[in-house]
């Protein structure tokens, strides 16, 4: 096992796996930009060392400062967190290359799931379930156009290289085609130097559905059950459910099967999540795999009790899964919980944190970096914490959400409190009735 | 004396904000004075205690980040050199070279200083300004982090 | 001695970031000194943060417990007869009776001036004080709490 | 279903009980003195009356203040929290007498229960294992010299009508007893106006283990595992765990089997805990029944993830109990957090909170009243929260338990935190070889 697990990453999730580290009697190093002084992952780690100025390009995204910190700490591994640089090949190329443990997937496989095209060609060996549309890199309109009349409309167009909603572009019929691939391709070579699309059916309300998977260095591969996502806005997640409301013994069957089958497709080792888009006949499409902890990874631990942190640090450290069959047990849901103006756009609102009381009880856990007298900087994201409730059912888990959300006091920034509060008293999400489109649908009928 | 003139005096002082009012004229001495806890009684005490709420320590890393807090007391003719990344620190190329400088000698801008070692890359750290060396405040084959101070230039 | 001019000495140290003025003249001599903890006075204003950290409602009762602030505001001669039990206010023992008091009348130190009916029992509240009812603050068959503000009477 | 619960309580059990009520749709009143206007029960609940002033006496242990409180507010039910009113068989009587239900047993059940002797006899006619010793109460030096004699030496005298460790003491040889007797016969007079003494032969270093049992008004009556609550100070529970780690399933099972019976013996209805002393040899003694919730019960929540106070309210609606077994899984343990000065003889710390971060993570809750800004009151007990965690295992539970207690921060007040850390971190603890007298016998050694 580990001696020293650098932490290259910051806010809660930093503190998330400083956590189990202490758990497991892992030494930690933290590393901080100057703006983050004051954070709980400085305090509680076992060290910490300042790597740069608040911009996240010269601190967190950094590989040689993060390196060199390891380095001084003699730190034998590093843990990446999500964001930054936890999905960065050439990052875990150059932890390999200074004999520092990357605490996740290989260079080859971050890379091979990274890159959209590489991926559906893969999965598509694997023969789990894609979006129709393009099987390589387009980059002529001829093509393109050829494509989608085949496919047939509404498509849509990606970026090759990229994500985050950049370069992509819903077409709903013919004589729009031109017009949206020009500007695609232009807005993909601005953000992603590169204006090779792709064009997909577009799956129509869907909702979100993903399966966590967990691989060893042995070949072994499980899965622990899925969460639902579908509560997003902006492709920003906002809440996450685990079991899937929508899914049935038989559905959840199949989607796990092609899950484990698409991190088959790398012999996938470290935590991994495959993203599923179902459809409203329950057709179900792989979307990517993302190579990383994710953020909503609590609601699983809620759920089958296991640490996944922990899991993946023991697999990085070359231990083999053993147990094969996680049991599930009720329901979880999560709330991300912003320091934004919900009412102004979801403007950001950084700033001092003058009051802070955290929800406590049966069925709770609050993952957050925030105290009372705690600054936001303006420089990172704006989440200041994640709300968890475990319960029996569906029923009781979005009751106790509830008074969990009354008991969550932030004053002096503007939060995201009160559009939770919101949806969760909404019978379309209380009776299962909503899609990715939920959030943006809403804010047309307010406006 | 003058009672009134007296009174008078006192008022003054005690409107304003100054302690003491000493006054000698023609063999007279007048002498007024403030208690000395006035001020402080006067305002409520502040209670900083939410400043630093949690009283964060960065904990005992090899660095030392709080140093940074230096910052205010150097003085203005003190130019402090800073370490621009995070690394280990040596005074000269090699370990048989001589250091770059030493305490006393005179640098100019633009001159190699020292070395910040990062990622098996010698770093060499330029001095942004010209003067003496007053202090050298890194050992060398310590650990430095972002922003510690390295050394003491007296501007030139 | 000139007071005018003495009292434009004041104000010229007053404003400055002197800490004293000492003359010497013909035979007068002014010291005029500031404290000596001056300093703390330009250090930054402290933040009360935290002073009422969750700004606590009390939630929407049927009593009102934040009336108890209205304790400050109460004029000398205006005493507060305040609740000294939780229960029902009532002005008069009956429905159909008349009010022991009403605004206006003279009550005297003892007398029964309203009831608190609490489990059942009929709680005869009396006056601290001799004096003129000027105002009754709970309506008939109003839930109250302890320590609310019940009724003002002008001190004879 | 009760449409609207008052609670007579306040701190962090007032506020545990507004959580299931929030859960459960019921709507709640909190009562408080003026010393508590600030508190976070008055703040949560739907609705608050100030009932009295700071002094106990004239507001949360006042019956007819709370009764009137609840008629004001037209609550359909009291909860009475632990502590204050929670075993006064008149307040349950009174409430019954104002139509309103007490969450609790019926006034005959406190009352048989409340009463040493009586539930003494009603053990034995069970077959409930006893401390050897006296059958009722006795008045008389001589009385109490005969069966002292015939039970041996050590013997305890105890109070008939207290608790609390007043009218009790230890008596190892005959020439001290009479001395004894007069003194415990003061104490108890004047602590409880009776001065009838029971002896019993003392059970030397035992630990304390208890079940949590649970009856509905038709008789069926369960059990929900046991707690150990072995470490504690001059009578006051510091730690407790569950499961325990002395019992194996032959003894759980008997011990279980014995605290159904004493349940039964009064057909109990509501939550109630039955205590037990464990000796060296593994036997085990009936201590007393607690009818009421206890301070510990979420450690028994943590490991059957059941709401028990949930199940007291509905049990008290006139539900029935229709789970007659609960599994349990996993091993949680629960620390009492004081403001009191371990350095200083656990003075209570009363004041200012200026600084205050719950922990938070995996396996993890926290209950408590208080945040940063929160005057601690002179008036009440000084307990100022409460850290339970959940883990697959006892270890990993105590590394749990460590980390959690490095992540609670208070500041402002000094705390038993720096007394907790010692413990799990003690060789006896984590051995699981320690007694009742373990706090004493540490400090004895620091002396």
């Amino acid at each position: 096992m580990f001696n020293k697990i650098l932490i290259a990453n910051r806010g809660e999730v930093a503190l998330r796996i400083i956590r189990t580290c202490k758990e497991m009697g892992i030494k930690t190093v933290a590393v901080y930009s100057t703006a983050d002084k004051d954070s709980l992952h400085v305090r509680f780690a076992d060290e910490a060392v300042c790597i740069g100025p608040p911009s996240a390009s010269q601190s967190y995204l950094s590989i040689p400062k993060i390196i060199a910190a390891a380095e001084i700490t003699n730190a034998d591994a590093i843990h990446p967190g999500y964001g930054f640089l936890a999905e960065n090949a050439e990052f875990a190329e150059i932890c390999k290359d200074s004999n520092i443990v990357f605490i996740g997937p290989t260079p080859e496989m971050i890379t091979k799931m990274g890159d959209k095209v590489t991926a559906k060609e893969l999965m598509k060996q694997m023969g789990v379930p894609l979006v129709e549309g393009s099987e390589g890199k387009l980059h002529s309109y001829e093509e393109i156009r050829k494509i989608a009349v085949k496919t047939g409309f509404p498509i849509m167009l990606k970026a090759a290289a990229g994500g985050g909603g950049k370069g992509m572009r819903i077409v709903r019929e013919e004589s729009h085609l031109e017009k949206a691939v020009e500007v695609a391709m232009s807005e993909s070579l601005a953000a992603f130097g590169d204006d090779n699309l792709y064009v997909e059916k577009l799956i129509e309300n869907p909702r979100h559905v993903e399966f966590q998977v967990m691989g060893d260095k042995y070949g072994n591969i499980v899965h622990i059950g899925e969460r639902d996502c579908t509560v997003q806005r902006r492709h920003q997640k906002l809440i996450e459910e685990s079991p899937s409301p929508i899914l049935d013994e038989e559905l959840r069957e199949k989607m796990a099967d092609a899950a484990i089958k698409a991190a088959k497709s790398v012999n996938y080792e470290s935590l991994g999540t495959v993203e599923f888009l179902v459809d409203k006949d329950r057709n179900f499409y792989f979307m990517e795999m993302n190579t990383r902890i994710q953020v909503e990874h609590p609601i699983t631990e809620a759920v089958s009790g296991v640490d996944l942190v922990k899991e993946q640090i023991k697999i990085a450290a070359g231990e083999k899964i053993t147990k094969k069959k996680q049991k599930l047990v009720g329901h979880a849901i999560e709330c991300r919980i912003n320091a934004e103006d919900v009412k102004n756009n979801f403007q950001p609102s950084p700033g001092l944190i003058t009051a802070f009381n955290t929800p406590g009880g049966h069925g709770v856990r609050v993952d957050t970096h925030c105290y009372s007298g705690y600054k936001i900087p303006p420089y990172y994201d704006s989440m200041i914490g994640k709300l968890i409730v475990l319960a029996n059912t569906r029923e009781e888990a979005i009751t106790r959400m509830l008074r969990v959300l009354d008991e969550f006091i932030v004053e002096g920034v503007k939060t995201t409190i009160p559009l939770h509060k919101e949806i969760f008293r909404e019978k379309k999400f209380i009776e299962n009735d909503y899609d990715t489109n939920y959030i943006e649908k809403r804010e047309e009928i307010e406006v | 004396m003058d009672l009134k003139y007296l009174q008078k005096l006192i008022k003054m002082l005690d409107s304003s904000n100054l302690a003491e009012i000493e006054l000698e004229e023609e063999g007279t001495k007048i002498k007024l004075s403030k208690p000395t806890q006035t001020v402080v009684a006067a305002a409520p005490a502040p209670q900083y205690i939410h400043d630093t709420p949690l009283h964060l320590h960065a904990p005992a890393a090899k660095p030392e980040p709080e140093k940074t807090e230096a910052k205010e007391e150097v003085p203005a003719n003190l130019y402090e050199v800073r370490s621009p990344m995070v690394g280990t620190f040596y005074k000269a190329p090699s370990p048989d070279a001589e250091p770059y400088v030493k305490v006393g000698d005179t640098v100019k801008a633009g001159a190699t200083i020292c070395i910040i070692e990062a990622m098996k890359l010698m770093n060499e750290i330029e001095s942004d300004v010209s003067g003496k060396v007053v202090k050298i405040l890194a050992d060398n084959g310590q650990a430095v982090e972002y922003d510690q101070p390295l050394m003491l230039i007296e501007k030139a």
